[in-house]
């Protein structure tokens, strides 16, 4: 730590002087200079520090006082201050003046003296903390004095993983299944059908081969004329295929009487 | 061993040179130490002209390393070298003990949980009608998995053409899920009556058959606590 | 979920129960050798628990360890302790040698230097807590900075207004500094003992000055036990 130096400035400056950094002719380099103190109780720890005392002996009027002719010197040269140094000269003021006057009876808030001995103590906690902070980084550091092993050896890892489930996953598992079942999309099964497409194709392979008038119904395939169902089905698809055919004038299509056998014939092509 | 005295050496040196210094060498008990922790520390193999170049002049880094590897005899690690290099190693019978045994419980995938739901309702039942009842096909590994964690097993084949195999569960499947049959399992109307049928989307949300994805969503985040 | 398993079952298994066992555990040399192997393949300190995972049932990683630990006394390397766990580092006063293996840290900032000081000496602390310890906001920079070096990370909550989130230091930490335990940072006693290490309210602000129950946060933890 202690790379800003806060000591030497401190030092250099004498009680008398204020910190050297406020004789700097350029203001910017007073900025940065201010900056280079981490707050208020910074600034008041390295002014603490030209008194040369412990620091729970510490004149705070004293250091009241040199915090705040610090800040006066800072606002003459138009040295903008950040809000806590100010808050912090205020506070210093109140104390001064109440270090100063003698003890007001009807007061029942803490004394000047309480105030000034906690400001004595959170001086002596900061510089505890930079002593601390500098001693840990003194230590032996790992990387830089001593070393850990530059050749690890990795350590496999052997998984056995294990699968598992509850009677509850199962069941809701199953739950799902189901479910998915009961809402497929309506679909007719086609088993017991006959499209009309596949009648049309059926009977121009076979219309050409019969040259007389022969009834429809010598056309169903084999198979379909079982059950009354599948006949019907037979049927009206091959009623429908032909009327096709005759609309795209490849047949003639006949009927002796209502009810009576449908006959069809190839047409004579011209 | 004075490969220092022939000039015409071209062998890599093998050992620091033995010059006369202005300062005495230290103990060979503090060069063992030296060599112990730039051999600890280092990532590779050290040689010993290595070894030589980092100590104070006048070390024997060859001595050093001829008493460390007797110190190193029979202990967890040892000396051992590596071409022309040095570098501690884990002794050979030890090599178990670089090995960590973990067991990490994973969930059933959902073609698992399926699978066998559909095998534990429907048992004996044929991989093709697992395939019709899901929809989808199943794939081989789900069914190995299964029967891998012996929850299913093979039961007889089925007197169909193909004659094919029929799995059904297993007494640790029975075991595990504290049934004492499968005919313990709940049925339909119970799976109802415990609502996990009810939460279902709308019939109108599932008008295309291939949402399986977002209704798996709806389902898993109604269950999960 | 899977309320019908047993919980237990489910973790992965952190140490070997030292239950007596059917076999004898193996004898002391060869469980130091063991420990030995093990910490040696290690970059990171290994806990004893974790030791007592990796060796056979019935061992006890931590007589080994103390067996070992003198084994290495005034050694080129040395067994340390790091909180929980043990770790092998060569010896700091040969850390000239190993100029080679010097691993560049990235130079920490005067704020987060103290900021680490602060944390290490008064953990579990707030920020609100570091802030009047500094008299200075702590930037979000600084934190995150320690928080990624993984030298801080976060403890338990205060349980005060706000529930503010304290910091504590970790093993990594300790590790590098080479501390055995927060107990052993330089000069804890003393500050402990001058009262520097209190948490006093400002007089006036909380109750009356001289409060003492409000003060003991600090460090308390560190002192249990």
């Amino acid at each position: 730590m202690a790379e800003t130096g806060d000591q030497g400035s401190a030092d250099q400056a004498g009680w008398d002087g204020l910190p050297s950094m406020l004789d700097a002719p350029e203001s910017e380099a007073l900025i940065v200079d201010v900056e280079g103190f981490e707050g208020p109780l910074d600034l008041l720890l390295s002014l603490s520090r030209t008194q040369k005392v412990d620091l729970m002996r510490i004149s705070v009027l004293q250091l009241a006082e040199q915090y705040l002719v610090f800040v006066e010197r800072a606002r003459a040269l138009r040295l903008e201050l950040a809000a806590d140094y100010l808050v912090m000269a205020a506070w210093l003021a109140y104390l001064k003046s109440r270090l100063l006057l003698p003890p007001d009876p009807s007061d029942d808030g803490p004394s000047a003296a309480d105030l000034a001995a906690h400001l004595a103590f959170q001086l002596e906690r900061l510089g505890a903390m930079r002593d601390a902070a500098a001693k840990l980084m003194a230590r032996d550091q790992k990387g830089r004095d001593f070393f850990a092993r530059g050749a690890p050896e990795t350590v496999t890892r052997l998984a056995h993983r294990r699968f598992d489930a509850s009677l509850l996953d199962l069941m809701r598992a199953y739950a799902r299944i189901k479910t998915r079942d009961e809402f497929r999309p309506y679909a007719f099964d086609r088993i017991d059908e006959f499209t009309m497409e596949e009648a049309l194709e059926r009977l121009r392979r076979l219309i050409g081969f019969g040259g007389d008038w022969a009834d429809l119904t010598s056309f169903l395939p084999q198979g379909w004329d079982a059950s009354p169902m599948r006949r019907r089905a037979a049927l009206a698809a091959h009623f429908a295929a032909s009327l096709e055919m005759a609309k795209q004038g490849q047949v003639t299509l006949r009927q002796a009487a209502i009810f009576a056998p449908i006959q069809i014939r190839a047409k004579d092509t011209p | 061993m004075n490969d220092d005295l022939d000039p015409d050496d071209l062998r890599p040196i093998q050992r620091a040179p033995r010059e006369e210094t202005l300062f005495a060498a230290p103990p060979m008990g503090d060069q063992e130490r030296m060599v112990e922790a730039v051999l600890f520390a280092a990532s590779e193999p050290v040689s010993i002209a290595e070894l030589a170049s980092r100590m104070p002049h006048g070390c024997d880094p060859a001595e050093a390393l001829a008493h460390l590897r007797r110190r190193y005899e029979g202990r967890g690690v040892a000396l051992v070298r590596v071409g022309d290099a040095w570098a501690f190693r884990t002794a050979p019978d030890l090599g178990y003990l670089m090995q960590k045994e973990v067991t990490e419980t994973r969930k059933l995938s959902r073609a698992a949980i399926e699978t066998l739901a559909i095998i534990a309702y429907h048992q004996p039942v044929t991989r093709a009608e697992i395939e019709e009842i899901r929809g989808v096909a199943v794939s081989r590994g789900t069914i190995d998995q299964l029967l891998e964690m012996e929850w299913i097993r093979l039961g007889r084949r089925r007197m169909t053409p193909g004659r094919p195999a029929t799995f059904v569960v297993t007494e640790a499947f029975l075991d595990h899920f504290g049934l004492d049959s499968a005919r313990d399992l709940p049925g339909l109307r119970e799976l109802r009556a415990a609502g996990l049928l009810d939460n279902r989307p709308l019939p109108g949300n599932i008008a295309r058959p291939d949402d399986d994805d977002a209704e798996d969503i709806g389902q898993s985040e109604l269950f999960e606590e």
